[in-house]
């Protein structure tokens, strides 16, 4: 396996763009050779990323160690590395995002927006699932920094072209415009804002790195420094704020989520989907590997902040969720609950937080995926989202009515699936932060983390029993509906069958992360970092 | 040696030209204040080489490079007068606002 | 004295004065039909002109020529490369515009290669008399140019503005140079870099520094010297346009900053803050103006004044904090270099536009992309790399210049920085603006006019080099930071 | 096999002075984990192949309970004579070093007693389902979440951590939702099922703080060694011991109805009657129970200060909620009050230190409230009503029913020799000797009103004249088997611990319970204490005598039946003392308007600054374009030449075409310029 300890992952990141081109050449109406192009190139990377895990030692190392790794000089003049590699961190975020990939395509085989355009979509599908990709597994901050904001664009497009074409009253426009238009350039701005200051942030450290060697954009590097106490004071407290700023609106995090709520509902299916399930994880990824090693003792001070953040998300995304009357606009704010947890989870600063930061985000990718791909089937069949017009699906579409109660219990935590892992560790993890963090703070998350949970249930029952139970409304009664049809089993069960395993035997993930968060943790919380919090308070 | 009033001289002139730039609406004059600003440019630099005295005459080479170029200018104006003229059957410049916002 | 002249450093520029004549004798003897003869020479002898560019970078030996007075060193070639390819792409662009317009063709493009001859003199020019004499002979031709549309009262009074406007601009540039003379009584950078030491506190020296920076802050349309700009640029034809915003403009960059860098180092405590002004000022109300622009054109003329003011923004930081001057120079023309490119693609895409859908109104653009996908695509691609979105060409040149600013360090470009950052996130919106009507908003009920006649050869081909070079240099920015190299190798060795 | 072994060394030392005599159950015991599966294997089948079958699948649920009985029969008797002590665990995931979970089974007195509960009385509800469902709506539904009911029961009662304590019980709560919503088309039906959930979920915020809290004190959530460290006296754990208890606490008043969080069960009544049977009575909700039985080693030596309050939690429920059975007319709502009351005795003995005592009543009331449910369901098949009002007369059309029906409330009123009459006393005796002497007497007027409720049920039920619709009918034998499996264990199973008696080889119940890792040290009488006994017996006989009294006559009409009633106390009853409007009316009070205000503030604060922002940039654009650059100039220019006019002098010339304005503001530009910087050097 030579040539794949060294062109494996650049194979899966760069397969679908190339996929991405060869499409481009194809002619428009030969659809079977579009389709099966998108799908084979996405299996391709699927299968790469899994024959990874066959061929990743598990015997971990130490942090700041990484496998599959590639470093070839790039932009000489500033020292900047095509510097990429996996590590237990990485490894299952990677894997997610090509595996949900892959279900992205089969569900569009026959789902496709207004206005019909299958090859702009696949396109553009491919091209974000290159930027995923590469987020997930570059060591080098410029290399970072352009897939972080390559998956900008295609998502920008999905949901300008396909996205939700009714008109809204916006407060500050004087007349209504679709939502689509406004969603698609508010997320864009949202995300630009937040990474004109994410790069002022790493210039920043770059040319800070200079004073101990080469100036240097390389993770690996800049960790190790960091290890050393190089980035300190003002300069670290400046350099963490502008790198949060970018991040935290990728989380998002309460109160830089308003793009959220909006991008979910405009955007088609998949774009959805694609967007809850993995880009969502680029922000909190993005603490782990960059914000956390390289400026640890900032990170420290910074956690309580974060935490408080956090936990506003957690109950203030739950009671919007409660006066939502759009289904997929409840869904939506949902994420922002549970990416509250998972940011709770690294606030904590601790190897049992960040896990459960980690799992949170793979549950949070596999639950709120499948809820996105439900919400946009029945949306489909409805062609409504408003809740007050649903009602007894279960009549009408069993199956997909208990897929959506199965989801939904999933996504409040329900013990023995996926998501209760995430949740249950982060508030472990907030009872006992790191060493010095201020325990009231946390503890008191923990608590209102805790309630949270109830609202979570009060919101998903809620949706279920609007949605699902009850009578069908009169309108529907003479409708045929058809029921979950093949492409969505596809898409879907794996998903389904991977919940319920994560849900008894996360060990599948932690078996990947662990070590390496341990590690992270003993590496860059030294003694003498805790020992500072507890003298300076 | 006074080179003092000869700036002055080319201030005034210069000035001259600057004003009768901004307020003549004929283009043929507006190019005629250019001609004067840019003599004025050429009596600074000739009084400086006076001054100077730098081995090769500079100054004297850059004024002569002024003249020919312009003369280029005038050239072009007249050109463009003419087009506009053809077009509008006046040189008037205070009509040529089209294009405000 | 001797004067051995180096013909072979010459030769790019020989090559031109020999093209321009061609053209000219061949516009003499061919009948209408066949003038398109004087277009494919055109081209023919840009392209032929960079052959001994090639040939004179791999020999990278520095020629110096006149007393130091002409120098063909590295920099000076990498930008006679920039504006020997920007020209080379304009005139593929003026080739299908001129020809379905029924224009004078050989007076244009002989007037055009003029121009072009000028610039290429400015790159070399190390005194203060041949910079001037290749400024003019950049911008007179032009004066013409902008009004080639002789039936159209715009285009008159886009000529007519520009034309006084840059004798104005002119005059006061020479009244500065002359007062430099007359205060150092030197006229070759190297001298007066020498001479000028200590004297930042007179007076006249002050003067005469600004009206010099005033000249130039024109040619580049730089705020507040910028009002010509937006009406030229509508008044013109557009491939005139595209060469005023590219050539004409890099051609005043560089000589602005070499006046700047070489000539008057001692001075830049009056000059850095004078371009941190400028720099401010274009880029706040060249976005904020092109926010409310519904003609494309006019929008890209704001826009290409706010980008003007991002490229002075490394320069300019680095001048006021005084440190790691070099760096902002190569910045800064790095971002030039980029912004050359990526905007011709713009104004390619403008044409072809227009060309579609019969308006230059953004309105009217409305669903293009459904229409003409390929077109679209390539409207993205340049809207979007102006607005520096990763990862097309234009992030790389945002990059270099925050780095430049940040490398700089100290209050004054902080604030410079984070008003760059502010407005490049305004700058996103108004580009978006273009890129939604085309793709966002739905096609108009009737097709649009004119949309069977398909884009000219020569327009495709303008289109795919300035696209792949767009993307090409997003993907691996080395290929733009060896302009920078060069840059700074002048930075050192002057 | 996890911490398997050392446990087996606890036990032993243990053994030495607390006479815990284990073996380690053997193959039996190591294949238990088997228990557990089964039912989530016949949920699978059901759903994928059960709507072939006759039963709709529920043939799939009957036999995995079948086979789990043999087990759980086979660990019974095994723990009866040698008893049995063995726990099996595998890990799932492990945080470094210091943080494992687990899942498993752990095979001790208190599990096996619940895993023979569990499946037999499971078993026998189900084959009773399978008459009772047949012809309804979704049947292979409900048989699929009867199965996750019955599997996830397993899994929480033979949990050897807390985490799959949680995972289980959060599956049992998930069934109860579903099988509580089963009618989902009535909306009422799936308001019930919300009601239980989020009740539950509220409780279970204790429950996982609760194990957050003890877990990290002892390391890892295994419940042996909490009770290892609870006895050994380990200090973290006894620094958290007290909050840690009452959380958990708080977690099981949710699972088990302890007032005020009993709103739930009542309602839970919507769900069919086989699943009131089974788990809002005899199982599921005795989970709460289990639990404190589970950890009541800490509350044994370390958190005895909770006591009182548990006490005090468990004898407002047994009494107060009791009284509610009175009055409601619905016979499964009786049913379901009288089970709140029953809970509340348990749960008493347990805070009590009555571990035994709890437990016992626990499994005794197993019986005899499915048996009244079953007979309550049979009944309600009969007459298609849930009402008493249409009930009357019925031991004539059904004389099994009424019969069992007869022998379940004879059990529950607490009569000799019947199994309610042991276990209560038992409780009472704990009460009394642990010195909660007023609760004892709580207790037994408790006793005479439970007695006085069943009375009252029998009498309107089967007393009187028919008067209902139709003709009602004896259940078939599928219905009418599994009451007479009932009633059979409701008589005898109390002589199981009559205290002070070993039956040979066997020995008795409170041997059998005391095979834990550690001694329970517990309170258990060691002879029978006749006065109390009789105290007792009388209550409940005076009940019946009262109420037979009050309802012996055929009453009709409501006013009859409300005749008796005390003004004050009656309508305070029949709105249940407001709690469910007071619980209501402060969850829609609160939520609903913060959840709008929340919503509000996202649309018109956060959105309203980021939009702001948007409409501010654009204003500005506007401004500058439209009035700097392009207006400006010409402003600048005509107030020029207004000031000119007015001077009258040449400058009026001014008033020229734009070139000139552009020029001019160009050289004003150069002028300011140069002057400003002039000046400021």
């Amino acid at each position: 396996m030579e040539w794949f300890d060294t062109w494996g992952l650049t194979l899966i990141v760069f397969l679908p763009l190339a996929g991405a081109l060869l499409l481009g050449l194809l002619p428009r109406d030969n659809e079977d050779a579009l389709k099966g192009t998108a799908l084979v190139v996405t299996l391709a990377a699927f299968g790469l990323s899994l024959l990874m895990i066959t061929q990743y030692d598990f015997g971990g190392g130490s942090y700041n160690t990484y496998q599959f790794e590639v470093n070839e000089t790039w932009i000489g003049a500033i020292n900047s590395n095509y510097h990429i590699g996996v590590d237990g961190i990485s490894l299952p975020l990677l894997v997610l995002s090509t595996f949900v990939m892959v279900l992205s395509v089969i569900y569009s085989w026959n789902h496709w927006e207004e206005p019909y355009n299958p090859k702009g979509f696949l396109i553009l599908m491919l091209i974000l699932a290159t930027g995923m990709n590469g987020t997930f597994v570059a060591l080098d901050l410029v290399l970072f920094f352009i897939f972080f904001e390559v998956v900008l664009l295609p998502m920008y497009f999905m949901i300008g072209i396909w996205g939700d074409r009714t008109p809204r009253k916006i407060p500050g426009f004087s007349r209504e415009i679709e939502t689509r238009l406004y969603a698609s350039i508010k997320f864009f701005l949202f995300t630009l804002f937040g990474s004109a200051f994410m790069l002022l942030g790493f210039l920043a450290l770059y040319f800070r790195s200079g004073e101990f060697g080469d100036r240097t954009f390389d993770i690996i590097q800049l960790t190790e420094l960091g290890g050393m106490g190089a980035f300190t004071g003002t300069f670290a407290f400046l350099v963490f704020g502008a790198m949060f700023l970018g991040f935290a609106v990728k989380v998002p995090m309460w109160p830089l989520h308003t793009w959220l709520p909006d991008a979910h509902t405009a955007a088609p299916t998949v774009g959805s989907v694609l967007l809850a399930a993995i880009l969502l994880k680029l922000g909190s990824y993005a603490f782990i590997r960059i914000s956390i090693p390289i400026l640890p003792e900032e990170a420290a001070s910074w956690a309580p902040a974060i935490a408080i953040l956090a936990v506003i998300g957690i109950i203030y995304g739950s009671l919007a969720c409660l006066a939502q009357t759009d289904m997929k606009r409840l869904i939506a704010f949902s994420s922002v609950g549970h990416m509250g947890f998972v940011m709770l989870g690294i606030a904590t600063m601790t190897d049992i937080g960040i896990n459960a930061a980690i799992i949170g985000m793979v549950a949070h990718g596999l639950i709120t995926g499948l809820l996105f791909f439900l919400a946009g089937s029945m949306s489909h069949r409805y062609h409504t989202r408003e809740m007050a017009r649903l009602g007894g699906n279960m009549k009408l579409m069993p199956i997909m009515g208990g897929i959506l109660a199965f989801t939904a219990m999933a996504s409040l935590g329900l013990p023995g699936l996926a998501g209760f892992w995430g949740e249950f560790m982060a508030l472990v993890g907030s009872y006992n932060p790191l060493d010095g963090l201020p325990l009231g703070v946390f503890r008191t998350s923990m608590v209102l983390g805790a309630i949270g949970t109830v609202l979570t249930a009060g919101y998903m029952l809620y949706m279920l029993q609007k949605v699902n139970l009850g009578e069908p409304k009169e309108e529907w009664l003479d409708k045929e509906f058809h029921d979950v049809d093949r492409f969505e089993m596809t898409a879907w069960v794996p998903l389904i069958i991977l919940i319920v395993i994560i849900g008894f035997y996360p060990r599948i993930v932690f078996e990947s992360t662990t070590d390496t968060v341990v590690s992270l943790v003993d590496t860059v919380f030294g003694s003498e970092i805790t020992a500072s919090l507890n003298s300076g308070g | 040696m006074l080179v003092n009033q000869f700036l002055i001289l080319a201030a005034a002139l210069f000035s001259l030209g600057v004003y009768g730039l901004l307020v003549r609406r004929n283009i043929v004059l507006i190019l005629l204040s250019v001609e004067l600003m840019l003599n004025a440019v050429n009596i600074n630099l000739v009084a400086f080489e006076s001054m100077i005295r730098s081995a090769d005459a500079t100054g004297q080479i850059f004024t002569i490079f002024i003249i020919t170029v312009a003369a280029a200018e005038v050239g072009i104006g007249l050109a463009i007068v003419l087009m506009i003229f053809r077009n509008r059957r006046s040189a008037d410049v205070s009509d040529l606002n089209l294009m405000r916002w | 004295m001797t004067w051995e002249i180096d013909y072979l450093a010459l030769a790019p520029e020989l090559v031109i004065v020999v093209t321009l004549l061609v053209v000219l004798a061949l516009d003499l003897f061919l009948t209408r039909p066949n003038k398109y003869w004087t277009a494919t020479a055109a081209v023919a002898g840009t392209a032929l002109a960079a052959i001994p560019l090639v040939i004179l970078a791999v020999e990278g030996e520095n020629v110096s020529m006149f007393e130091g007075s002409y120098v063909v060193d590295e920099f000076a070639l990498v930008l006679k490369g920039l504006f020997v390819v920007s020209a080379y792409l304009v005139l593929l662009l003026s080739h299908h515009y001129i020809e379905s317009e029924r224009f004078y063709q050989g007076e244009y493009y002989f007037l055009l290669l003029a121009s072009v001859l000028g610039s290429l003199v400015m790159a070399s020019a190390r005194d203060l008399i041949i910079l001037f004499i290749g400024l003019e002979l950049t911008t007179g031709p032009l004066f013409l140019l902008a009004g080639w549309r002789k039936g159209d009262a715009k285009s008159n009074e886009a000529s007519v503005k520009y034309f006084i406007l840059g004798v104005l601009s002119t005059a006061i540039l020479l009244w500065g140079m002359s007062m430099l003379y007359g205060l150092t009584g030197e006229i070759t950078f190297a001298g007066l870099a020498t001479a000028t030491a200590g004297l930042a506190d007179e007076p006249a020296m002050i003067v005469a520094v600004l009206f010099v920076i005033v000249g130039f802050a024109f040619k580049i349309s730089a705020a507040p010297f910028h009002f010509w700009a937006p009406d030229t640029y509508e008044g013109a034809p557009t491939p005139v346009t595209a060469y005023l915003s590219v050539n004409s403009k890099a051609a005043g960059f560089v000589a602005f900053l070499l006046v700047m860098y070489l000539a008057l180092p001692e001075l830049s405590e009056i000059w850095a803050p004078a371009l941190w002004i400028l720099a401010a000022a274009s880029m706040t109300l060249g976005n904020l103006s092109a926010l409310r622009q519904s003609n494309i054109v006019r929008l890209l003329a704001y826009s290409s004044i706010a980008q003007a003011g991002f490229m002075l923004v490394p320069f300019a930081a680095a001048a006021v904090a005084g440190t790691n001057i070099e760096e902002g120079f190569s910045a800064t023309v790095i971002y030039l270099v980029i912004y050359a490119l990526m905007n011709v693609g713009a104004f390619a895409t403008v044409i072809a536009g227009a060309n579609r859908t019969a308006t230059g109104d953004i309105d009217g653009w409305a669903g293009l992309g459904k229409i003409d996908a390929r077109l679209g695509v390539l409207i993205g691609i340049f809207f979007f790399s102006l607005a520096g979105i990763p990862p097309l060409a234009g992030w790389f040149a945002k990059f270099a210049m925050f780095r430049a600013v940040i490398l700089a360090g100290g209050t004054a470009t902080v604030v410079l920085a984070v008003i760059a950052a502010v407005n490049a996130v305004i700058a996103l919106y108004y580009y978006a603006r273009v890129i939604k009507a085309v793709w966002l908003d739905d096609a108009p009920a009737e097709v649009p006019a004119r949309a069977e006649t398909p884009p000219s050869v020569s327009l495709r081909l303008a289109l795919l080099i300035s696209a792949a070079l767009t993307i090409v240099i997003g993907f691996f920015p080395a290929i733009a930071t060896f302009v920078g190299d060069a840059s700074r190798i002048i930075a050192a060795g002057g | 096999m996890g911490a398997f072994s050392d446990l087996l060394l606890i036990a032993a030392e243990e053994a030495e002075h607390a006479e815990i005599h284990a073996g380690d159950g053997g193959w039996w015991a190591d294949t238990a984990g088997i228990m557990l599966i089964l039912p989530f294997v016949a949920y699978l089948l059901i759903i994928f192949f059960g709507k072939r079958l006759k039963y709709q699948g529920g043939e799939f649920a009957v036999g995995a309970l079948a086979i789990n009985l043999l087990w759980a029969t086979v660990l019974f008797v095994m723990n009866m004579t040698g008893g049995v002590l063995d726990q099996t665990t595998f890990e799932i995931a492990r945080i470094g070093s210091d943080l494992v979970f687990e899942l498993g089974w752990v095979v001790d007195g208190l599990s096996i007693m619940m895993y023979f509960l569990v499946n037999f009385v499971g078993l026998l509800v189900f084959i009773y389902a399978l008459g009772y469902m047949e012809g309804d709506v979704r049947v292979a539904n409900f048989f699929a979440s009867f199965s996750i009911f019955a599997g996830a029961m397993l899994v929480l009662v033979g949990a050897p951590n807390l985490i799959q304590l949680i995972v289980g019980w959060e599956g049992v709560g998930l069934a109860s939702y579903l099988l509580i919503g089963h009618y989902w088309e009535d909306m009422d039906n799936v308001k019930a099922g919300n009601k239980a959930f989020m009740t539950n979920k509220v409780a279970d915020v204790g429950l996982i703080l609760g194990a957050i809290l003890l877990g990290l004190a002892i390391g890892d959530f295994d419940f042996g060694h909490l009770s290892e460290a609870a006895v050994a006296g380990n200090v973290e754990l006894n620094a958290v011991a007290l909050t840690g208890g009452f959380l958990l606490f708080f977690g099981a008043m949710g699972k088990s109805a302890q007032f005020p969080l009993h709103i739930w069960l009542p309602d839970a009544m919507a769900g069919p009657t086989p699943v009131s049977a089974l788990m809002h009575a005899a199982t599921m909700v005795t989970a709460g129970i289990y639990l404190m039985a589970r950890v009541f080693p800490l509350f044994q030596n370390m958190a005895q200060d909770a006591r009182p309050w548990m006490i005090a939690i468990g004898a407002i429920t047994l009494f107060a909620i009791g009284l509610l059975a009175l009055v409601a007319n619905d016979i499964k709502k009786v049913l379901a009050y009288s089970t709140v009351s029953q809970l509340g005795y348990m749960m008493t003995a347990v805070a009590a230190g009555g571990y035994t005592a709890g437990l016992f009543h626990l499994f005794t009331h197993a019986f005899f409230k499915a048996l009244l449910f079953l007979g309550a369901g049979s009944v309600i098949h009969a007459v298609h009503s849930n009402d008493m009002k249409d009930m009357g007369g019925l031991r004539k059309y059904m004389p099994t029913t009424y019969w069992t029906f007869i022998v379940g409330s004879l059990a529950l009123a607490g009569i000799f020799p019947l199994a309610g009459f042991w276990s209560k006393d038992e409780i009472l005796a704990t009460l009394g000797h642990e010195g909660y002497t007023t609760v004892m007497w709580i207790a037994i007027a408790g006793a005479f009103v439970t007695a006085f409720y069943m009375t009252r049920a029998v009498a309107l039920t089967f007393f009187g004249e028919y008067k209902g619709h139709g003709k009602p009918h004896e259940s078939g034998k599928l219905m009418a088997r599994p009451l007479i499996g009932l009633a059979i264990p409701s008589i005898f199973v109390g002589v199981l611990n009559i205290p002070g008696v070993d039956w040979p080889g066997i020995g008795n119940f409170t041997e059998w319970l005391g095979v834990r890792v550690v001694a329970m040290g517990d309170y258990h009488p060691e002879s029978v204490d006749f006065g109390l006994a009789a105290v007792g017996l009388a209550a409940a006989l005076l009940g019946i005598v009262v109420g037979w009294m009050i309802w012996g006559a055929d009453r009709k009409t409501q006013e009859e039946r409300d005749s008796f009633a005390v003004p004050v106390l009656y309508p305070l009853l029949r709105q249940k003392y407001y709690i469910d409007h007071a619980a209501l009316g402060i969850v829609g009070a609160t939520t609903g308007p913060l959840a709008r205000f929340v919503d509000w503030t996202n649309t018109y604060i956060i959105d309203g600054i980021v939009n702001g922002v948007g409409a501010l940039t654009r204003g500005l654009g506007t401004f500058v374009y439209g009035i700097l650059d392009q207006r400006g100039v010409d402003g600048i220019f005509n107030g020029l030449s207004a000031v000119a006019d007015s001077a009258g002098s040449g400058l009026r010339k001014l008033q020229t075409g734009r070139i000139q304005q552009y020029a001019a503001s160009f050289v004003a530009g150069a002028i300011v310029l140069a002057v400003v910087f002039v000046l400021v050097s």
